[in-house]
C-alpha cells in the first residue's frame, strides 16, 4: 500500500524487529562468541559478551583433534549425493504427479508422505542388518541412499507442488514441437522449474546435512559427516563449552551460510504450494 | 491433458521412486513386524524365541506408555501453537517496512540451519542453566530466583527448544503466503470499514490457512520423531516428564538393545503416527487441494 | 448526497509526477466515467478520492467536507475493485455483510439489506456459495452487492468489467446503468472501453498523463473533440487524421474525420482510392482505402457493401462532420 | 592395516589420540582411524555394532559394565600380553572386573571410583574439618552449614539427571553403603525395603537442603562446572575429576580442593563405585593381532611414561596400575592419588553390598538389561528431586518398574 | 497439402460426453474458423486434431493418412496456444528453433528458417530477448513464428488473440490473415470474437454442445442461418426474436430480425414502441425499444438519432430481411 508509512511507525518497528531478531539469533551469536573463549571465560558469571580475550585455541584444538575437513567433505558428498539422487528418482514422478494426474495421486503422495512417520530408531536393527550384510556400513553410498530415501517424499511434494504451477500447455507445445518425453523434461520442464528445482535442492541439503540419527548410527571411521563430529565434543569428562561452541561453529557454518546467501531462493520452494 | 500414450508414460517414470520408497517402507516394516513378534534382546544372541504379542503387551502397559502419548501430543501441539502462532507474528512483523529487514529476516531464519544436538546442548548448557546458564544470570540481574527450566518445567523446556528450531520455518512459510495477499483485497476490507485487528481476523488469517495447513502437516512429520533434543536435555525425565512415544521405542532399542520391544514400540508409533496424520488429513486436508 | 470536488489535488510517488494538479467537480447523483490511456493516472485520481493513496498537496472535499486527511471507511464511499478483490474464503452472503458487520449492524438489519441487496443483483440463488463457485459475471455483482449494502455517498469503478468477455461485459454495463437509475448515487467510472465510457457516462473525463484534456457529455466529446488527443481517443474505428496539403486547403494544420461520416461511392467524389484490406462483419463492412498522397483512410459502409480488395472507391467527407485542429493540435472552431 | 578404533571423548582418550603418532612410528605398517564420541552414543554405536556383528571397529572402548555381559557372549577377544606388559601389575579390582574365568578380555586404560572433593577454604570458614573416612552423617550436616544460597554456595552437588551412568551410578553406589541392594538373591527387586528408603530419603533431603539449583537435570559435566567455578562445597563423584578440579587453568578453587574417602553409614560398605574405560577387541575384528598390539601399547607402563614425558606426571591416565601409585613422581603432582587408589581398593564388584546379591558391579548391575531399567528408574529418582513426586511413590514406582522389566526379560533365570 | 478430415469423431471424458460425434471436412489451404459458446468443445475439437487428447471413437484422417492413433509431433501440425506457451527460459530465436532442433535439423539450416521466420513477423530485433520481455503482440508473433518454421501442413489456433487488448487484437487479426495469404496453408481457428470469426474466415463452424449447427462462409451464416442458434449466435448486437401471434403471422413459431435492419421512424411504422435505454456510441446509437405484446428490441439507428428515455418510436423491420423459424428452431425458407 502506497500511503506513506510515518518515520515514526518506521522506527518503532525497526526497533522492535531488531529487538525481535536479535533474541531469536542471539543462541547462535552466543555460540560463536563463546568459541573464542577459554574454556573458564566461557562458564564465567557474570557472563563476558565482548570483553574477553579474543582466543583461537579453541579451533585449534579442535582441528588437531579431529580432521574437520574429512568431516566436511564427508556432509557435502553426503547431503549433495543424496539431493541429487533424489532429484533424479522424484522429477520423472512429479512430473508424472501433475501433469498425468489420476484419481490415486493425492493418495500416493500422502502415502509417500506417511513412510516419513516411521521412527527411525524403531527400524534401526533391521536396516543395520540389511546394510551390514550388503557391506554399506560405514559407507558414503550407503548413507546417500537412506537420506535419498529419508528425503524423497518431501522433495517430490516440494516438485509436484511447483511443477503443477507451470502451465501444461507448454509441455503440450513442446510435445507438438516433436519433442519426446525425455526432451520435454529435460529442455522445457527442467529448466522452467529450475527456482523450484533449486530451492528443493537447498531444503534438502539442509535436511540432509543436519540429520543425525542414520549419520551417526551407520557409520564409523570413513564415511562420519558433521553429525558424528559433533557427537565428540558434547560432554566429555571437564569443560568443553568452548571447544564445543568452536566445533558447533564449524558444524553449523558452511549450511547457515549457504542458507544465508540463497535464502530468496529457498524461500520460494519452502512453501510446498502453500501460497497460491 | 493426457493421452493414453501419456498416462503409460506417467506409470513409468512413477515406478522408481514408488517402487523404492516401497521397498524402503516394506522391508523393513516387514522385518520390524516380525521382530516385534519375538523375544530378542541383541546382547542375548541366540536365544530368540516366539513370543507372540507379549512385547505388545509390555510396550502399552508400560506405565510411561500412556504419559509418553501424552507427552508426545503435548510436545507436538506445543510446538505447533508456539512455532505457528509465533510464526504469525514474526511474520506480521517481517512484513512491515523497516531498516534492516533484510538483516533481520538472515537472523530470524538462522535456527533452522542448526543441528538439533547442538542446539539442544547449546540451549541446555549455556542458556537454561540454572546455575551458569545466561537467563539464570539475567534473573538474578533482575533480582529473581533463577527458573531451573529442566527441573520445574521440563516439557516447557524442551517445548522452547524446539520451536526455537522450527519458528524459522513457519515465519519464513507464513511471511510468503502473507506476501502472497492481493492488495486490493486488503484496500477493500479497508474500504468496507475493517480495522487492523478486523482485517487481520477476516483477511489475513483465513488467506493464511492453507499455508498454515502446510507447516502444520510438515512439522507434524517431523516433531513425531524429535529425541535427539530430549536425550542430550533431560534424558525422560524427571520421572515420566519428557518421556515420549519416540523416547520410549529409543530407551528400548539403544538402552535395552531389546528389538522385539523396540519392534512392537515401532509399530505401535508407526500406527498413532498414521493416526494423527489421517486426523489432521481430515481436519485440515480440504485446505490442501 | 455524493458531491466530490478535487482541488488543486497533485499527486507524486518519490520523485514521478503523476497527477500535476487536478481540479474537478462531480455533480450528486452524476455518472462520471474517467478515460484515458493506461498509466494516465485514473486509478490513482480513484484511489486518492477513495483514501487508498494520500495526496501530495490539494484537497478532497465530498459534499463539501474536507476529507483528505480522513480515513477510507470513514470517507462513505464504495469502491468496487478491477479484480473484485472478494474474500474468498467467505459465502456470498458473508462477503455482501461484511461491511455492516465491521459497521456494526446488528443481525436482523444486516440479513434484510444483504438479502434486499441480493434480491437485486439477482444473486440470491447464490448467497451460500463462495465467490470461487461463481461465474466473472456473478462475481462482479457480488462485488457491487458488496458497495451497494453501506448505502455510501458515491460509488467508485475501477475497470470493473475488464476481466469479463465481451458478451458478459454488455450485459453487465446494462446493469450498471440501471443500478445507477435505481439508486440515484453519484458513480465514478475508470474505463478503458470505449463503449463503457459512451452509453454510461453522464460526464466523461478524458485524462492524459495526469492532466484533463476535456470534461463534457459523450456526445459533445464525440462532436466537438477539443483537440486531437480527444478526437482520437473517443469513437471507434478512430478518426482519419489527414495533415499536409489537403489539411492546409481547409485552413487547418491537421483536419479529422470519422470513418462513418466518410460518404462512399464508385463513381465520383473527393479522394480517390484503393480498397485494401475489407473487413465484413455483416451488419457493417469495414474498408481501408489507401488514396495516393494521403495514406490509409478507414471507412465504414453497410453490410452489402461490396466491393473487393484492389477495386476504386471514392471518399467523400461530410463537410459539417469536419474536424479542424492548429498546429499545437488543438480544435478550430 | 587400518585399525579403527571407537573411543569415549574423554580427556585422557583424547590424550592418547593425540600421542599415538608414537606408537604408528614403531609399527608403521599399521594406521589409526579414530571415531572419537560421547559416552551414550559410543555405547549405542559399539553394542549395536558388537551385536549384529557389523565388524566396523578392531578396538572398542567400552566399561566395566559391558567386559562381563560381553564375554560372556565370545564378543570379545581374549587378551594376553607378553610378560613385559606385566599383567600383575594391574589393579585386582579393576583386574576382576575386566576378567572371566580368569581370562582378561579388556585392557583398562583409566579407572576411577568416587571419593569426595571439598573445599578446603569453605570447611575452615564453617570450623569444620573433614575426616578421612566421612560418615554420611557428618556430610550431611557439614553441606548444610556451609550452605549460603545467597552467595550462590550450595553445600553438596551431586548427580541428579536421570541415567544409569548418571544419577544411578552415584545412588546405587551410595545405597550400597547404606545396605540396600537392587536385588535379592531371587532376583526380586528390593525398592521396596527400608533401607533404599533411608538412603533416598537422605539424598533428597540433603539436596533440597543443601543442594544446587536444578539439580535435578545435573550430570557429572554440570557438576563439575558448578564446583570450578566454586560453587559447590561438596561433590561426590569420579575420581578422575580431582585432576580436573585442581587444574588452576580451568577450576577457579584449584588450591582449595581437599579430598576425603566417599562417606559410609558404619555397615562396612562405602559409597564409592568402581570404573575403568578399557579396550577390548570385538570377536569380529579381522585384524586381531595389530589391535592387540595396540592395546598391549596403550595401556603399557611405557605409555605412561610417555605422557609423563610429555604432558607431566599428573595427566597419566589413573586408577590401572599399582606401580603408578608407587612412583613418587605421580604421587607429588597427584595430591590425590593415595585417595584415588585407596577408593578404588574399597570397590569389590563382585562383592558390593552389605548383604548377598546374585549380580556383579558396584554401581550397576551386570545384566543386559540395567541400561533400560537403571534409566528408568534413575527417571523416577530425578522426579523426587525435582519434587515431582515424592519419595514412597517414587520408590514403588521403580519397584514395580522393575519388577516388571524383569519379568518380561524372564528373570529369574 | 493440408486436407483434414474428421470421420464419426467422438469424445467422452470418463461419462461426460464433449462431443458426441462430429463429421467435418476442411480443405486444404482454407482457413476455418471454430465459434461456439463457452464449454461447447471448440478446444477439445482442436486438441483432438493435434493429437493432444485421445478419441474415444472415430477417426482423424490428415492428407487421406489416419492420424488417430499418431503422436502429435508426427502429424505435421503445428499449434498455437491461447497462452502462448512459449519457452520462457529460451530467447526468442531458441523458441523458434525448438521445433527444428527437436527434428534434428542442422544448425545452418534451422538459423536460415529462422531468421526467415522472423523477418516475416518483424522479429529479427528481438531474437536474443526472452518471452518476458516482450509485449503481448511480440509474444503472439513468436508463438505464430514457431509454429510457422516447421512448414506444417495445417495451423490450428486456440483463442490466440484473447489475451490481447483490443487495439492490438484489430492489427493482429490483420496480420494473421496476412499470413494466411503468403503462406497458403491450412489454419483452424478457434475463437468466441465475432469480429474475428467474421473478419477472418473463409468458413466458420458454429458448435454447440459438441454438435455442428452450421458449417458456411461468414456472410452465409449472417444472411441464412440455419437455424435459431446460429442466428442468435452470428451478429452484434444480437438478433431480435419475436415469439408468439406476431410470429405466427408470418407463418413461423419464431420470427428474428436483426437491430441494423430494422427502420426507424418517429411518425409510423410496424410496431409501436416505447424507447428504454438508449446507448449512444456516437457512430451509432442502439435503441432498447418496449413494444406492447412483444418485449423489448434492439434497434440500430446512427449516432445522431435523437430520441430519449420514454418516448414514442415506430419499427419497421425490412421485409427481405425477416428470418422465420419453426417449431424446432429450425429457419424456414
Ligand atoms: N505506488 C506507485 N509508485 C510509483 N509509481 C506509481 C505507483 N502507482 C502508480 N504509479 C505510476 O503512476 C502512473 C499512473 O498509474 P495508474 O495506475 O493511475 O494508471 P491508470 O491510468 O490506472 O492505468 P491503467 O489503465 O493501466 O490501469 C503510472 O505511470 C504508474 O507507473
Ligand atoms: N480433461 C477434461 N476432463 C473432463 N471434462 C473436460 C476436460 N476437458 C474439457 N472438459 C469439458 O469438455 C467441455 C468442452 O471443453 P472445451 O475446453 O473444449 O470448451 P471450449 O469450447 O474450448 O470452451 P472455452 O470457450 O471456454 O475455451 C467442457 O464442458 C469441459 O468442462
Ligand atoms: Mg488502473
Ligand atoms: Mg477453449
Amino acid at each position: 500500500m502506497a500511503r506513506g508509512v510515518s518515520t515514526r511507525t518506521r522506527i518503532t518497528f525497526t526497533v522492535i524487529g531488531w529487538l525481535v531478531g536479535f533474541i531469536i539469533f542471539f543462541p547462535i551469536l552466543w555460540t560463536v562468541l563463546t568459541s573464542f573463549k577459554s574454556e573458564g571465560a566461557a562458564i564465567a558469571t557474570p557472563p563476558q559478551f565482548l570483553f574477553f580475550e579474543w582466543t583461537a585455541e579453541n579451533y585449534v584444538e579442535v582441528n588437531s583433534r579431529s580432521d574437520y575437513l574429512k568431516h566436511f567433505m564427508n556432509s557435502v558428498v553426503i547431503s549433495l549425493g543424496s539431493t541429487l539422487l533424489g532429484l533424479l528418482i522424484a522429477i520423472p514422478a512429479a512430473w508424472a504427479m501433475a501433469f498425468a494426474p489420476t484419481k490415486r495421486t493425492k493418495d500416493v503422495l500422502l502415502w509417500m508422505l506417511s513412510t516419513k512417520m516411521l521412527p527411525a530408531v524403531g527400524v534401526l536393527v533391521p536396516i543395520y542388518l540389511l546394510f551390514r550384510d550388503a557391506g554399506l556400513l560405514d559407507t558414503r553410498i550407503g548413507l546417500v541412499f537412506v537420506l535419498t530415501m529419508a528425503n524423497l517424499p518431501i522433495i517430490v511434494w516440494m516438485l509436484y507442488t511447483y511443477f503443477r504451477e507451470i502451465p501444461g500447455d507448454i509441455l503440450e507445445a513442446a510435445r507438438m514441437d516433436g519433442a519426446s518425453l525425455a526432451k520435454e523434461i529435460i529442455y522445457v520442464l527442467t529448466p522452467m522449474a529450475v527456482p523450484g528445482i533449486a530451492s528443493t535442492l537447498l531444503l534438502n541439503i539442509i535436511l540432509a546435512w543436519n540429520e543425525a540419527f542414520w549419520t551417526l548410527n551407520l557409520t564409523a571411521a570413513k564415511a562420519a559427516p558433521l553429525t558424528a563430529f559433533i557427537a565428540s565434543y558434547s560432554s566429555p569428562e571437564g569443560l568443553f563449552w568452548a571447544k564445543l561452541s568452536a566445533a558447533s561453529t564449524l558444524a553449523i557454518a558452511p549450511i547457515l551460510i549457504m542458507g544465508w546467501f540463497s535464502q530468496r531462493q529457498l524461500v520460494r520452494g519452502l512453501t510446498f504450494g502453500a501460497v497460491k | 491433458m493426457a493421452t493414453l500414450q501419456t498416462r503409460a508414460s506417467a506409470r513409468l517414470m512413477m515406478t522408481p521412486a514408488v517402487v523404492l520408497l516401497l521397498l524402503w517402507m516394506a522391508v523393513p516394516l516387514a522385518m520390524t513386524l516380525y521382530f516385534s513378534m519375538l523375544r530378542y534382546n541383541l546382547l542375548m544372541p541366540g536365544m530368540e524365541e516366539w513370543a507372540g504379542f507379549l512385547n505388545y503387551r509390555f510396550f502399552l502397559t508400560d506405565p510411561a506408555f500412556l504419559t509418553g502419548l501424552l507427552n508426545t501430543l503435548l510436545l507436538v501441539g506445543g510446538v505447533l501453537l508456539i512455532s505457528v502462532g509465533g510464526g504469525i507474528l514474526m511474520a506480521l512483523l517481517l512484513d512491515q517496512p523497516f531498516f534492516g529487514q533484510g538483516i533481520v529476516r538472515l537472523m530470524v531464519i538462522a535456527p533452522f540451519f542448526v543441528m538439533p544436538t547442538v542446539s539442544a546442548l547449546v540451549w541446555k548448557n549455556m542458556l537454561m542453566h540454572p546455575v551458569n546458564g545466561l537467563f539464570a544470570w539475567i534473573a538474578r540481574t533482575f533480582g529473581l530466583q533463577p527458573v531451573d527450566w529442566f527441573g520445574e518445567a521440563p516439557l516447557f523446556s524442551i517445548v522452547m527448544i524446539v520451536s526455537w528450531q522450527w519458528l524459522p520455518f513457519a515465519t519464513l512459510i507464513l511471511l510468503t503466503a502473507l506476501q502472497s495477499l492481493d492488495t486490493e483485497q486488503k484496500e477493500a476490507a479497508e474500504m468496507d470499514g475493517a480495522g487492523a485487528l478486523s482485517r487481520f481476523i477476516y483477511i489475513v488469517l483465513p488467506h493464511m490457512a492453507r499455508a498454515i495447513t502446510v507447516v502444520v502437516l510438515i512439522e507434524t512429520i517431523f516433531l513425531l520423531s524429535v529425541f535427539a533434543e530430549i536425550l542430550v536435555t533431560t534424558n525422560g525425565g524427571p520421572g515420566v516428564q519428557t518421556t515420549t512415544v519416540t523416547y520410549l521405542v529409543y530407551v528400548q532399542a539403544l538402552l535395552q538393545f531389546d528389538v522385539g520391544g523396540a519392534s512392537a514400540g515401532g509399530i505401535v508409533a508407526v500406527v498413532l503416527a498414521n493416526i494423527v496424520a489421517i486426523f489432521l488429513v481430515r481436519l485440515i486436508g480440504k485446505n490442501l487441494e | 448526497m455524493g458531491e466530490i470536488r478535487l482541488e488543486k489535488v497533485h499527486k507524486a510517488f518519490g520523485s514521478t509526477v503523476v497527477i500535476p494538479e487536478i481540479d474537478l467537480e462531480i455533480a450528486d447523483n452524476e455518472f462520471v466515467v474517467f478515460v484515458g490511456p493506461s498509466g494516465c493516472g485514473k486509478s490513482t485520481l480513484l484511489r486518492l478520492i477513495a483514501g487508498l493513496e494520500d495526496t501530495t498537496s490539494g484537497r478532497i472535499l465530498i459534499d463539501g467536507e474536507d476529507m483528505t486527511a480522513r480515513a477510507p471507511a470513514k470517507r462513505g464511499l464504495s469502491m468496487v475493485f478491477q479484480s473484485y478483490a472478494l474474500y474468498p474464503h467467505m459465502s456470498v452472503y458473508k462477503n455482501i455483510a461484511f461491511p455492516l458487520k465491521m459497521a456494526g449492524a446488528d443481525t436482523a438489519v444486516i440479513d434484510e439489506k444483504v438479502r434486499n441487496a441480493a434480491r437485486i443483483l439477482n444473486l440470491t440463488d447464490y448467497l451460500d456459495r463462495r465467490p470461487g463457485q461463481l461465474s466473472g459475471g456473478q462475481r462482479q455483482r457480488v462485488a457491487i452487492g458488496r458497495a451497494i449494502v453501506r448505502e455510501p455517498k458515491a460509488f467508485l469503478f475501477d475497470e470493473p468489467l475488464s476481466n469479463l468477455d465481451a458478451a458478459l461485459r454488455g450485459s453487465m454495463r446494462l446493469e450498471i446503468s440501471e443500478l445507477h437509475h435505481q439508486l440515484n448515487t453519484t458513480m465514478i467510472y475508470v474505463t478503458h472501453d470505449q463503449v463503457e465510457a459512451m452509453t454510461m457516462a453522464d460526464k466523461i473525463v478524458v485524462l492524459n498523463a495526469g492532466r484533463i484534456e476535456q470534461v463534457g457529455s459523450p456526445l459533445e466529446l464525440y462532436r466537438s473533440p477539443r483537440n486531437l488527443f480527444v478526437a482520437g481517443f473517443i469513437g471507434s474505428p478512430r478518426m482519419n487524421f489527414v495533415k499536409g496539403v489537403e489539411a492546409e486547403k481547409m485552413g487547418a494544420a491537421t483536419i479529422g474525420v470519422r470513418p462513418e461520416h466518410l460518404q462512399l461511392s464508385t463513381e465520383s467524389g473527393h479522394w480517390k482510392g484503393k480498397v485494401g484490406v475489407a473487413e465484413h462483419l455483416g451488419s457493417d463492412t469495414f474498408l481501408h482505402v489507401d488514396i495516393d498522397g494521403i495514406g490509409q483512410l478507414t471507412a465504414r459502409a453497410d453490410g452489402e457493401f461490396a466491393l473487393r480488395h484492389g477495386e476504386t472507391v471514392y471518399l467523400t467527407p461530410s463537410p459539417e462532420r469536419l474536424h479542424r485542429f492548429d498546429d499545437a493540435g488543438n480544435a478550430l472552431s | 592395516e587400518t585399525l579403527t578404533i571407537a573411543t569415549v571423548n574423554n580427556g585422557d582418550m583424547i590424550r592418547m589420540q593425540k600421542l599415538a603418532g608414537a606408537f604408528t612410528e614403531k609399527h608403521p605398517d599399521i594406521e589409526l582411524e579414530w571415531v572419537t564420541l560421547e559416552e551414550n552414543v559410543l555405547r549405542q554405536r559399539v553394542t549395536t555394532d558388537i551385536a549384529t556383528k557389523g565388524g566396523q571397529y578392531d578396538i572398542m572402548t567400552i566399561g566395566t559394565y559391558e567386559v562381563p555381559i560381553w564375554a560372556a557372549q565370545n564378543w570379545l577377544v581374549p587378551l594376553d600380553f607378553a610378560a613385559d606388559y606385566d599383567v600383575d601389575d594391574l589393579l585386582p579390582a579393576i583386574r576382576a572386573g575386566l576378567s572371566m574365568d580368569g581370562t582378561l578380555y579388556a585392557a583398562p586404560f583409566y579407572g576411577e571410583s568416587s571419593f569426595v572433593m571439598y573445599r578446603k577454604d569453605l570447611f575452615e570458614e564453617a570450623g569444620l574439618e573433614m575426616p578421612e573416612a566421612p560418615s554420611w552423617d557428618f556430610i550431611g550436616e557439614a553441606a548444610r552449614k556451609i550452605t549460603d544460597k545467597d552467595n550462590e554456595v550450595y553445600g553438596i552437588c551431586l548427580r541428579g539427571k536421570a541415567g544409569w551412568g548418571e544419577n544411578m551410578a552415584f545412588l546405587t553406589a551410595m545405597a550400597n553403603s547404606f545396605g540396600a541392594r537392587w536385588f535379592d538373591m531371587e532376583w526380586k527387586p528390593q525398592f521396596d525395603q527400608p533401607e533404599w528408603k533411608e538412603a533416598l530419603q537422605f539424598y533428597i533431603d540433603l539436596m533440597n537442603d543443601a543442594g544446587p539449583p536444578g539439580a535435578s537435570s545435573n550430570g557429572f559435566n554440570e557438576n563439575l562446572a558448578l564446583f570450578q567455578t566454586g560453587k559447590c562445597g561438596m561433590w561426590i563423584d569420579a575420581t578422575v575429576a580431582a585432576s580436573f578440579v585442581s587444574n588452576p587453568d580451568e577450576s577457579q578453587v584449584a588450591d582449595k580442593v581437599g579430598f576425603a574417602l566417599a562417606p559410609d553409614k558404619g555397615l562396612g560398605k562405602r559409597g564409592n563405585w568402581l570404573w575403568a574405560w578399557s579396550l577390548a577387541v570385538p570377536a569380529g575384528s579381522q585384524k586381531t593381532d595389530a589391535a592387540k598390539t595396540f592395546i598391549a601399547w596403550a595401556t603399557s607402563k611405557e605409555y605412561s611414561a610417555l605422557v609423563a614425558e610429555k604432558e607431566g606426571w599428573a595427566n597419566v591416565p589413573p586408577g590401572t596400575r599399582t606401580s603408578l601409585y608407587e612412583n613418587s613422581a605421580y604421587q607429588e603432582a597427584a595430591p590425590f592419588a593415595d585417595l584415588t587408589i585407596k577408593s578404588i581398593q574399597a570397590a569389590d564388584p563382585t562383592s558390593p553390598t552389605v548383604e548377598d546379591v546374585p549380580y556383579v558391579g558396584v554401581q550397576f548391575v551386570a545384566i543386559p538389561e540395567f541400561q533400560g531399567i537403571g534409566t528408568a528408574v534413575g527417571q523416577q529418582f530425578s522426579a523426587a528431586l525435582a519434587g515431582q513426586s515424592s519419595v514412597d511413590q517414587a520408590l514403588s514406582n521403580a519397584q514395580a518398574l522393575t519388577q516388571r522389566e524383569m519379568e518380561k526379560a524372564g528373570y529369574p533365570k
